[in-house]
């Protein structure tokens, strides 16, 4: 599982340009920075009020006042900064963030998530994700491509609560790289691991398959 | 004329009925020393907004837990399983707002503003109910002011007439929700005599806060 | 002239209560600062980014930095703060200001005032001025009662363009103080060294006399 | 990497044809340096986004009494006669708008809001060709976002990575429009290395920033 998720993480940070800006959700995304080269500089924005996110805090070295949006005690650059929580979604919504990497439950081919709540089941609620998404100028989702159950969450239309419509630019997965266009999913890359067959037998999102599929 | 009382004063300011706005972010920037006073005492039919309801085992999550509470008003539950327990049992009613929507709220109330038009939430269930005003082609919800009768809002520091100094990540929702409310009582670390706090970095003016308690 | 306008600015003085957050505006409202008792503590917002304003600088003690809503060099007192403009409306519109004064051209029996602009002829721009009407929680109008030419300022209605509808609460001449009630304008005070029969004829709004006409 | 650059370079940033945004209120807060340059240039067709008019003598006031410039938006301009004779002969075109309204609009763009319903203006001129739009009984103007292609801002101290600390009342419009263009050129007078700023009291992060001009 963690192989997977690792899969993904790295792929993903292959999208992060020097100098960009960027918000990391919880799971998955958070494991990008991981991945992110030393001469890339990437500027980590957290939406509980700074910029300049750097590694979780050693043991002893916690600091109360700098934590990460999943609660965890944190480090900051030496250029980062802090700020109230309406400045901090003026960044997010203002169009200030290059990307965001948001996990999911499911995703479309239209660009919809949905990650914020199962009917009945699990309401933990949106947080910022719903900002993030509307907000970012590039949002890429990380997901699992099937459910436990075997299920695609890469669906031709999200049937749970939406965290936002049409908003997802790119989604990668374990198998698949999808390109979300006007024309529909366009499917990029797929996983050294996989064939084309098993991820258009995996997604039940119609594919649009690119003339030059790459490996990752 | 000193703003700084002891923490066993609020028993007179607290009432059964009152709007309650709770600073922090998850335990980060929490006035706790007030929390864990706040549960102490048997105030009925409160509503509390908050930005999450934090853990159930200390302070802020505690109260939300375990206090007589008709309704919260928030972004993100998902940390305290026993506030999720009493929603599921309807012995509480959850308002789920996107974080920067919430926060936009806030501000609009101690900004005299009639709301916000904000992009967050178009085409999901935060819109459901609200009112959709579009602009310049965009389509936008109106978002209209939140405020309370009293705010509970941490600090670092404070001088006696009670300007306020936050510290790191620990502003979060406190500047905003200090104009927000009625009454502002504000718990800080450290009470410095006036003029000796920096005032050029003061962030919330003594003119939003009636009471300072210091952090036990 | 400067007679006249000192007894307008003491008059005004005197409706300022202890710990009052006050906005004052350019001209007469300026020098009501002269003559607040000393036990009378007031705390004086301009609205360029300071609350907490005291005297102008003395030469060779001026700071680029700290100024006043008119341009001129200022000093803060100890407990004073600094802010941004966003932050410094919010104040004023968000009803966070317990008084503002303000000198007009015109002001009538229903509250209205003008005092930003004289078609083809004056056009300064309203600076403030509408969100300080709108904003604080007692609007006074500090005006001299008539023109050079000798014409009421006190009008039935304003014809010049209004600053704000029905905002001014009291109004104070250097001959008359006048209170804006929903019946219409009630004068309370008038001059040691006037009559009420020259105060009613030097005002064109409709006056209803008090029971209890006092002097100032 | 540094955003230092010697304030020739602007050549190359400058337009015709372009809206710009000058912080300051009056003098104070101004970017003199930066504005003293572009008194040397021969920008054509400009907009100009601005609180007031300042004093038509030096930088700011100078600029917008000579420059070739099609429209001012601004609160007042009642300090530069020479802008108000250009108007009153029809050479250039001034919106005017309440000071708190500008700087909600400006705030507004950079939050990524479709605006803010204000109450001031109603009633007034302020309203005329404005959207009314009524929240509870009570009337609103809507107040859409002002944006512009670059804003010529001042601070007191950054580093090397755009991160600003303003100083006392000359942050007023600074930190908002720090926000609202796509380039950003911050004018400051002391420039330290990164790690040397003061992290905890940074008003506008380096994310905003895009070249530093140091005051000469």
């Amino acid at each position: 599982m963690s192989d997977i998720k690792n899969k993904i993480a790295k792929r993903i940070a292959e999208e992060i340009a020097d100098g960009d800006v960027v918000n990391l959700g919880i799971g998955i995304p958070t494991l990008v920075c991981d991945f992110i080269p030393e001469d890339v500089e990437v500027n980590i924005h957290s939406e509980n009020g700074l910029v300049g996110l750097d590694r979780e805090a050693k043991e002893g070295f916690e600091d109360k006042d700098i934590i990460n949006a999943s609660g965890r005690y944190a480090t900051i650059k030496n250029t980062g900064s802090f700020f109230d929580s309406a400045m901090s979604f003026n960044i997010i919504r203002g169009g200030h963030l290059d990307m965001t990497v948001l996990g999911g439950l499911q995703v479309d081919e239209k660009g919809n998530i949905a990650n914020w709540m199962i009917p009945n089941k699990l309401v933990p609620g949106m947080g910022g994700a719903m900002d993030l998404t509307v907000g970012a100028k590039k949002v890429i989702c990380a997901i699992i491509h099937q459910t436990k159950k075997g299920k695609s969450k890469i669906k031709s239309e999200c049937n749970l609560p939406l965290t936002a419509k049409g908003e997802v630019d790119l989604i990668v997965t374990e198998l698949a790289v999808m390109e979300v266009k006007k024309e529909g999913l366009f499917l990029t890359e797929i996983a050294k691991e996989t064939t084309l067959e098993e991820v258009i037998k995996k997604t039940e999102a119609k594919l649009i398959v690119s003339d030059n599929l790459k490996r990752f | 004329m000193s703003k700084v009382i002891k923490v066993e004063r609020l028993k007179d300011i607290f009432k059964d009925q009152i709007r309650i706005m709770i600073g922090g972010f998850l335990d980060c920037g929490t006035a706790e020393t007030i929390l864990d006073y706040l549960n102490t005492l048997d105030l009925k039919n409160l509503t509390v907004i908050v930005n999450d309801a934090g853990y159930n085992y200390k302070s802020k999550g505690k109260f939300l837990a375990q206090a007589d509470i008709d309704k919260i008003i928030t972004s993100h539950i998902g940390t305290n399983p026993d506030v999720g327990n009493k929603m599921t049992s309807n012995q509480i009613d959850i308002e789920l707002i996107p974080q920067g929507t919430l926060a936009e709220q806030i501000r609009s109330k101690g900004a005299g503003l009639g709301g916000v038009l904000t992009p967050t939430g178009i085409g999901t269930r935060a819109a459901e109910g609200k009112k959709i005003i579009e602009v310049e082609g965009e389509k936008y919800i109106l978002a209209t002011p939140i405020g309370a009768d009293i705010a509970v809002i941490k600090a670092w520091r404070s001088d006696q007439s009670g300007n306020l100094i936050y510290r790191y990540a620990a502003k979060n929702f406190n500047p905003i929700m200090a104009m927000a409310a009625d009454t502002v009582i504000a718990e800080v670390e450290e009470v410095l005599d006036n003029g000796k706090i920096d005032n050029n970095n003061i962030m919330t003016s003594n003119i939003f806060v009636d009471y300072i308690v210091k952090s036990k």
